[in-house]
C-alpha cells in the first residue's frame, strides 16, 4: 500500500473528499496544517515588534490505497484541489511496509 | 421637576450595559466568520465604537439633537457639545447625560453595520465609510424619531430604536453589501464559523446590555421602566423559542439558531417596549423569530451573501417591530392606543416612519458605499481576502 | 411609602446582573465539559433561561406567588400575569418588576440544573424535564420560602435564594444524575475540559452577577444592600482561597479549584447575605470552601458522574448557607438573631426549611426524571454521545 | 443630607462594573502571553482579587482610610471594619458601601501589577508579594490621596485613581519586572500571544467597567457623574484612534494596538474625570494614546521585558493623567481651576502627588520583591518556565 | 528504523501510551487529526445552510522503532486501542531511511 | 526525493525556517503535535481528580527534498534547531515514491 499524502487549501477539502469518494476511497485522515511553498512571507506586528508569519493554513489529507490505486487517487485530488494558482499544493506519496486494522488486528494488504 | 437621582442612576447604569452590546455585537459576529478574519470582525466593532463616539461629541449629537431644521436635521448650535449643561434643571436626569446614552445607540448600529462588509473591506475604508454613514444616516434618522424631526412630530413610536438603530443598519447593511459584493468563493465553498462558542457569548452580552437599551429608553426608574425590560427579555425568549422550533423542522436546531431566533425578538420588542404589555411580547416576539427566520432562507435561497443576517434580523425584525408597535400600542402602558384598541393613525404613522426609515437607509448607505467604492475602492485584494483581514488588515493572526 | 426611584434603580441593575448568571453557568459548565459538548453545554443554559423565561410569565410567578394555598403553592390568580401593575402603589417598586427580578432567579437555577446531564441529554427531552422542573420543583420551593408558604410563615430565613436556587438545584442535579446515569467511558478513560479559560470567563460573570444576586435581594438601594454585596464578595474570596490551600495540599492548586472555592462561598453566603455581616462572612465562606471541596472528593472518591459538581457545591453549599443562616444571622445588621445570639428557634426553622427543600427538590427531580426516562428517554444513543452532542443534537462543532 | 437611594443604587452598580475589570485584566493580560501561560495569567487576577478582598476587609481598609497618621498612613480602628456602619447617617450612602467600593480599586491594582511577573512567577511567592504590595504600596498611596494623607491635605487631585491605582501599579509593574528578570529566551526568539480575541474579550470588559471607576468616583448620581462617564468615553475612543493612527505610520495598525490606545486613554482620563469637560478629554485622550504609544517602542528599544507593558500605559499614562488634571481642571465642572485656568499650585501640587507615587511605588515594589527574591524566591524554575506555569503551578492545561 | 503510524481514538490514547511504556517506547509523537473509516457522514446546519462534516476527532501516535520491534508496537497498539467496534483505527508503517537526533546530530539505527 | 520530517521545539522554529531558506529551501510544511522522549510525564489535576499529560508541544517540520539534498536540509535544521538539552526533537527521513504538484498535476523529481 501507498500513503497518498496531499497538502491541499483547506477550502478544496469538500471537493477532494467528493472526489475521493466517488472514486471509491472512503477512508482519509485529516490534519491542519501549514505550510508554504513559493508564497512569500508576511510580516507580522505585536505592539509594535514585528514577527513574520508566512505560513498558510492548509489541510493534510492522507488516504492509504493499494499499489494499483495511487494514480486514480493522485488523479482525484488533483482535480478536485486545483484552483491554477499558486498554494494549490502537493502530493507525496509514501510508501507503506504494513497496515494493520485495529479493531481486528489483522494486516492489510 | 428636579433631578432624580434614582432615574440618573439607572440611565448611568444603562448606558454602560448599551455600551456593552458593540462589543457584544463584535464577538456575535466574529464567531461566525472564518479564523483567518476573526480578530477584524471583532476589532470592526470596537473601531465602529471608537468613530462614532469621536463623532458624535463632536457633531453627531447637534445633528441628532440639535434645534430641527425643516424636520430632517437638528442644527449645528451643539457643536463639540456647546452648550449642554450637567445641571438637570427642569429636567430628571442632567443633559450630558443624555448626550452620553444616545451615544452608545449611535456606536452599536454602526457595529451592527459592520457585519455587511465582513471577511473582504479595507479598513481605511471602513473608516470613511462608518463616518460618513453615521453622519449621514444615522444622525438623522436620529434626529427624525427622537430629535423633533418629522416622524417625532407626526407622532410614529420608536420606544428605544427599531428604526433608528435597527431598520437602519439592517438596511444599511442589505445595501452595503450589494455593492460591495460577495465574499470570493461564496456560494463555491461552505464556509465555516470559527467558533459558535464565541457567537454565544457576544449573544450573551448583547441579552444583557438589550436590558439597558430598551429599560433604559424609559429614562426613569419606574414602572414604564420595569415593564419595558419584562417585555424584552419575554419577547426574546419566545423568538428564540420559535426560532429553534422552526429550524428544528427544517433539520437540526442550531444554539446558533437559538440565539438569533433570540436576537430577532430583541429588535422586534425594541420599538414596541414602552407601549405594550407581556402578552403583546409574546406574539411581537414569536412573530419576529419565524419571520426573520423566514427571511434568513429567503436570504440564502438568493444567494445572497449578506451572510451574518443583519437584513433578515435587524432590518426585517425592526420593521415588524416598527408595525408591531402600532399594532399593539396599548393604553394600559402608555398613553398610545395601536391598532388593536382602534387606532389607525398610529400604525399608519408607525408605517411612515418606518417606510422612510428604511427607504433612507438603503438609499443613502448604497449612494455613500458607491462612491467609496470607485474612489478609494471598498475592499481589498483577492490575495489579502485570501489570506485573511486578521493579518492582512492588522498584521495579527487569531490562533497562532 | 412610595415608589422609590433608587431602590428601583438598583433592581433593575440587579435583575440584569442576575440575568447575566444563567450564560455565566454555561460558560462555566462549557469549559469543564469535553470539546465535543461544548456548545451543547453552552447551550443549555440559553435554552433554560428562554423555557424558564416563558414559562414563569404564564405561570411560574403566579405559582410562586400567587394567593396561597394551604402553605404548599400559589393560586393562579397571576396567570399570564393578569393584574400585576406598573404602578409601586404602597410599595417601593412596581409590582411588575418584581416579577422579573423573580424571574432570573428560576432562570439560573435551571441552567444549574443542567450540569447534571450534561453531555449525554436528549434536547426535546430536556425542553420537557425543564418545563416540569421550573414548575414542580423550583415554583414550589419558591412559593414556600418566599411567595408567603409555610417556610415563610415558619421563619425559615433564605435572603437570596440558598434554599430556593442553591438547595433546590443541587439536590436536583444529585437525582438527576442518578437517573440518567454515567456517561459512556466514565471511570474508565480520563475526560479532559475543553477549555479551563472559558470556565475562568463563566466564573467571573458568575461572580460579578451575584452582586446583584445577593445584594439586589435588599430590594432597596440601602446599608443592608451595601452589607449583603460586601459580605457576598468576602465570602466569595475566602471560599476561593481555602479551596485553593486545600488542594494544594492534595497536589497542585488548580484554578478551576480556585473558582469553585469561590462559588462555593457564593453560594453559602447567599441565604444569609442580609443577615450577617464581615466576619461571620469569613467564616461562612471558610467553610464552605473546605466543605465543597471535602464533597467533591467523596463524590470522586464514591464514582459517581455529577461531575461537574452542583450537588457538592450547590447542593451542599446551599445546605451549609441555610444552616450557616441560622447560625449566624446578627441583629445588629438584620431584625433575626441566630443561634450564636441565642435563638435556637430561628437555626431549627432554618433547618427544616431546607431539609425539606433537600427532600422535594431530590424526590420531586427523581419521579419527573424518572418518569421521562421511561417515557421518551433522557438520553442520546450511545452513538450520539460519541459523536458528541454539539453535532448530534445541534448540527454544530465548536472547533472548525 | 441623609441617604440617597439614586446614589447608593449607582454606587453600588458602579462597584460591580469595578469588580468586573479584575478578570477583565486576566483576559486582556491572558490573551497576550503564550498558550502555556494562559490559565496562570488569567488565575493570577483572580487570585489577585480573592488576595486583596480579604486582606482589604482585615485591614487595609483601615490603613487607608482610618484616622490619619501624619499624614502617611490610615490608623487601625478599623481592623476588621469594627465601627463601619450601614446607616448612611448624615452621608447620603452607607460607609460599608464605601468599604466595597474602595476594595474593587485595590483589587484591579494588584491585578495590574501581575502582569510584570508574567509566565515566570511562583505562586507561592505571588501570594506572598500580592499580600504585602497591597499593604506597603497601595494602602499608603490611596491614603495620601483619599484618606486624609498629605497629598489630600496638599490639595492634589485625583478622581479615580490616576495615581493611586496606575501609577502604583504600573511603576511597581517596572520595579518588579526589573527584580524578576527577563522570561527565558527573550529577545532570542518571538512570543507569540496565545489569543487576541481573549485580549478583546479583556479589552471590552475593562472599558465596560472603567465606568464605573470612574463615573462612580462622583460618589453620586448627578451631572458630575455623567460627565466623568462621556469624559471617560471620548478619552478611551480618541486615544485608541490616535494609537492605532501611529502604528499604522509604523506598519499594520494591530487591533491590540487599538485596545491599548483605548485603555491608556483610560487610564489618563481616570485623575481627570471629575474635573474636566470634553474637550480636554479629547485632548488627554489623544496624547495618552501617542505617549503611551512611544513608552511602548521605548521599552522594546530597551529590551526590556516588561512586555505586557504595564509601565507604558498605566505608570505613563497614570502621570500623564495626574498632570493633565493639573492643566485642564476647569471650573466649569468642578471647584478647581487648573493650569490653563491660570491655577500653577494645583498643576504643582498634582505633580507633587504624582512624582511622590512614582517613587513610592518603584522604591517599595522594588525592596519587597527584591527580598521576596533572596528568601523564598519570586520566579519557577527553567525547567516549569520551559512547561509553562498553566501545568508547572496549576496542573492545568489550556487547550487540550 | 520503521514509523509506527497508528490512528486511534483520542479516549484510548492514556491506554495506548502506558502500553507501548510496558513495552519500554517511550518517545513518540501525537497529532491531532480528523478521520473517517467506515463510519458514515453526518450533515451540519449553519443557519439554514448545510454542511457536511463527517470527520471524528482522531489521534495520530507515531513512534520510531527499531525493525525488529515492529511488531511489538504493533501488538501493544492494537490490544490498548481496540474497542472492537467500528472506528478503532489503522496503524501504518512506513520504513525511515534514517534517524538523526537533534540534540547531538548523531545518526540513531 | 525524500520527506525530510524533524520534531523540534516550538520556539526554535523561526531559526529553522530561516536555517532551511538560506539553503534554499522553501517549501515546507509545519504541525502543531505534542510528543515526548526522554522527558517524563507530569501529572495533572482536574478538581481532585488526576491525569497524567507529559505531553509536551512540538512542531512537526516537513521538506520534502531531493535525495542529494536531504544530508543539507539535516544539517541546516540541526544547527538551528539545537539548544544542547534533551527535548531538542528528532529527524526521521521518509522515502517519497513519488512527488505531485497539484496545480500542474506533473511529477516532480
Ligand atoms: N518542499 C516541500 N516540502 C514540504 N511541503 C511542501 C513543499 N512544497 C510545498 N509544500 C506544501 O504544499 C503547500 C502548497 O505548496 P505550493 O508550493 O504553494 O503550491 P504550488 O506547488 O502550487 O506552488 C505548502 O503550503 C506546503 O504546505
Ligand atoms: N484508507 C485510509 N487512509 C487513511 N486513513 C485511514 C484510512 N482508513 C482509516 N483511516 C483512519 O483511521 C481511522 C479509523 O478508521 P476506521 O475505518 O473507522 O476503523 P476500522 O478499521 O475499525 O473500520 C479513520 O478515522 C481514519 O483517520
Ligand atoms: N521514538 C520516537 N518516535 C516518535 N517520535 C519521537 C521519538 N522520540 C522522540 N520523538 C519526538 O521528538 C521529540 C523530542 O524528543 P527528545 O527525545 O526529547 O529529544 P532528545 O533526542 O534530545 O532526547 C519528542 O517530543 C517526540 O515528539
Amino acid at each position: 500500500m501507498h500513503l497518498v499524502t496531499a497538502i491541499i487549501r483547506p477550502e478544496r477539502l469538500d471537493f477532494v473528499k467528493k472526489a475521493l469518494e466517488d472514486q471509491g476511497f472512503y477512508g482519509m485522515t485529516i490534519t491542519e496544517v501549514r505550510g508554504r511553498g513559493e508564497q512569500k512571507g508576511i510580516a507580522l506586528q505585536f505592539r509594535g515588534g514585528t514577527m513574520s508569519v508566512d505560513m498558510l493554513p492548509k489541510c493534510r489529507v492522507e488516504v492509504a490505497v493499494a499499489d494499483g490505486l495511487v494514480d486514480t487517487a493522485i488523479q482525484a485530488i488533483c482535480s478536485a484541489a486545483r484552483t491554477g494558482k499558486v498554494g494549490d499544493g502537493k502530493i507525496f506519496v509514501l510508501p507503506i511496509a504494513r497496515t494493520v486494522r485495529v479493531r481486528t488486528g489483522e494486516e492489510i494488504l | 421637576m428636579a433631578l432624580d437621582t434614582g432615574a440618573t442612576a439607572w440611565i448611568l447604569a444603562s448606558t454602560a450595559l448599551v455600551m456593552l452590546m458593540t462589543p457584544g455585537v463584535g464577538f456575535f459576529y466574529g464567531g461566525m466568520v472564518r479564523r483567518k478574519n476573526l480578530i477584524s470582525m471583532i476589532a470592526l466593532s470596537f473601531i465602529a465604537f471608537a468613530l462614532a463616539s469621536v463623532q458624535w461629541v463632536v457633531a453627531g449629537y447637534s445633528l441628532s439633537f440639535g434645534p430641527d431644521i425643516g424636520g430632517l436635521i437638528g442644527g449645528l448650535d451643539f457643536l463639540g457639545l456647546s452648550g449642554i449643561g450637567m445641571d438637570a434643571g427642569e429636567g430628571t436626569y442632567p443633559p450630558i447625560l443624555f448626550v452620553m446614552w444616545q451615544l452608545v445607540f449611535a456606536t452599536v448600529a454602526l457595529a451592527i453595520l459592520t457585519s455587511a462588509v465582513a471577511e473582504r473591506v479595507k479598513l481605511s475604508s471602513f473608516l470613511v465609510l462608518g463616518l460618513l454613514w453615521t453622519t449621514l444616516v444615522y444622525d438623522p434618522l436620529a434626529h427624525w424619531a427622537w430629535g423633533g424631526g418629522w416622524a417625532m412630530s407626526l407622532g410614529a413610536l420608536d420606544f428605544a430604536g427599531g428604526t433608528v438603530v435597527h431598520i437602519s443598519s439592517g438596511f444599511g447593511a442589505l445595501a452595503l453589501a450589494l455593492v460591495i459584493g460577495k465574499r470570493v468563493g461564496y456560494g463555491e465553498h461552505s464556509f465555516e464559523p470559527t467558533s459558535i462558542p464565541i457567537t454565544l457569548l457576544g449573544a450573551g452580552l448583547l441579552w444583557f446590555g438589550w436590558f439597558g437599551f430598551n429599560s433604559g429608553s424609559a429614562l426613569a426608574a419606574d414602572g414604564l421602566a420595569a415593564n419595558a425590560f419584562l417585555v424584552t427579555n419575554t419577547a426574546a425568549a419566545i423568538g428564540a423559542l420559535t426560532w429553534l422550533a422552526a429550524s428544528w423542522i427544517h433539520g437540526k436546531p442550531s444554539s446558533l439558531g437559538f440565539v438569533s431566533g433570540g436576537i430577532a425578538g430583541l429588535v422586534a420588542i425594541t420599538p414596541a417596549a414602552g407601549y405594550v404589555g407581556v402578552p403583546a411580547s409574546l406574539a411581537i416576539g414569536a412573530v419576529a423569530g419565524l419571520l426573520c427566520y423566514g427571511c434568513m432562507l429567503l436570504r440564502l435561497r438568493v444567494g445572497f451573501d449578506e451572510s451574518l443576517d443583519a437584513w433578515a434580523i435587524h432590518g426585517m425584525g425592526g420593521l415588524w417591530g416598527a408595525l408591531a408597535t402600532g399594532i399593539f400600542a396599548s393604553t394600559a402602558i402608555n398613553d398610545y392606543p395601536g391598532l388593536l384598541e382602534g387606532s389607525t393613525t398610529q400604525f399608519v404613522n408607525n408605517l411612515l416612519g418606518a417606510v422612510a426609515a428604511v427607504v433612507w437607509a438603503f438609499g443613502v448607505t448604497f449612494v455613500i458605499a458607491w462612491v467609496i467604492k470607485q474612489t478609494m475602492g471598498l475592499r481589498v485584494t483577492e490575495e489579502e481576502e485570501y489570506v485573511g483581514l486578521d493579518i492582512a488588515q492588522h498584521g495579527e493572526r487569531a490562533i497562532t
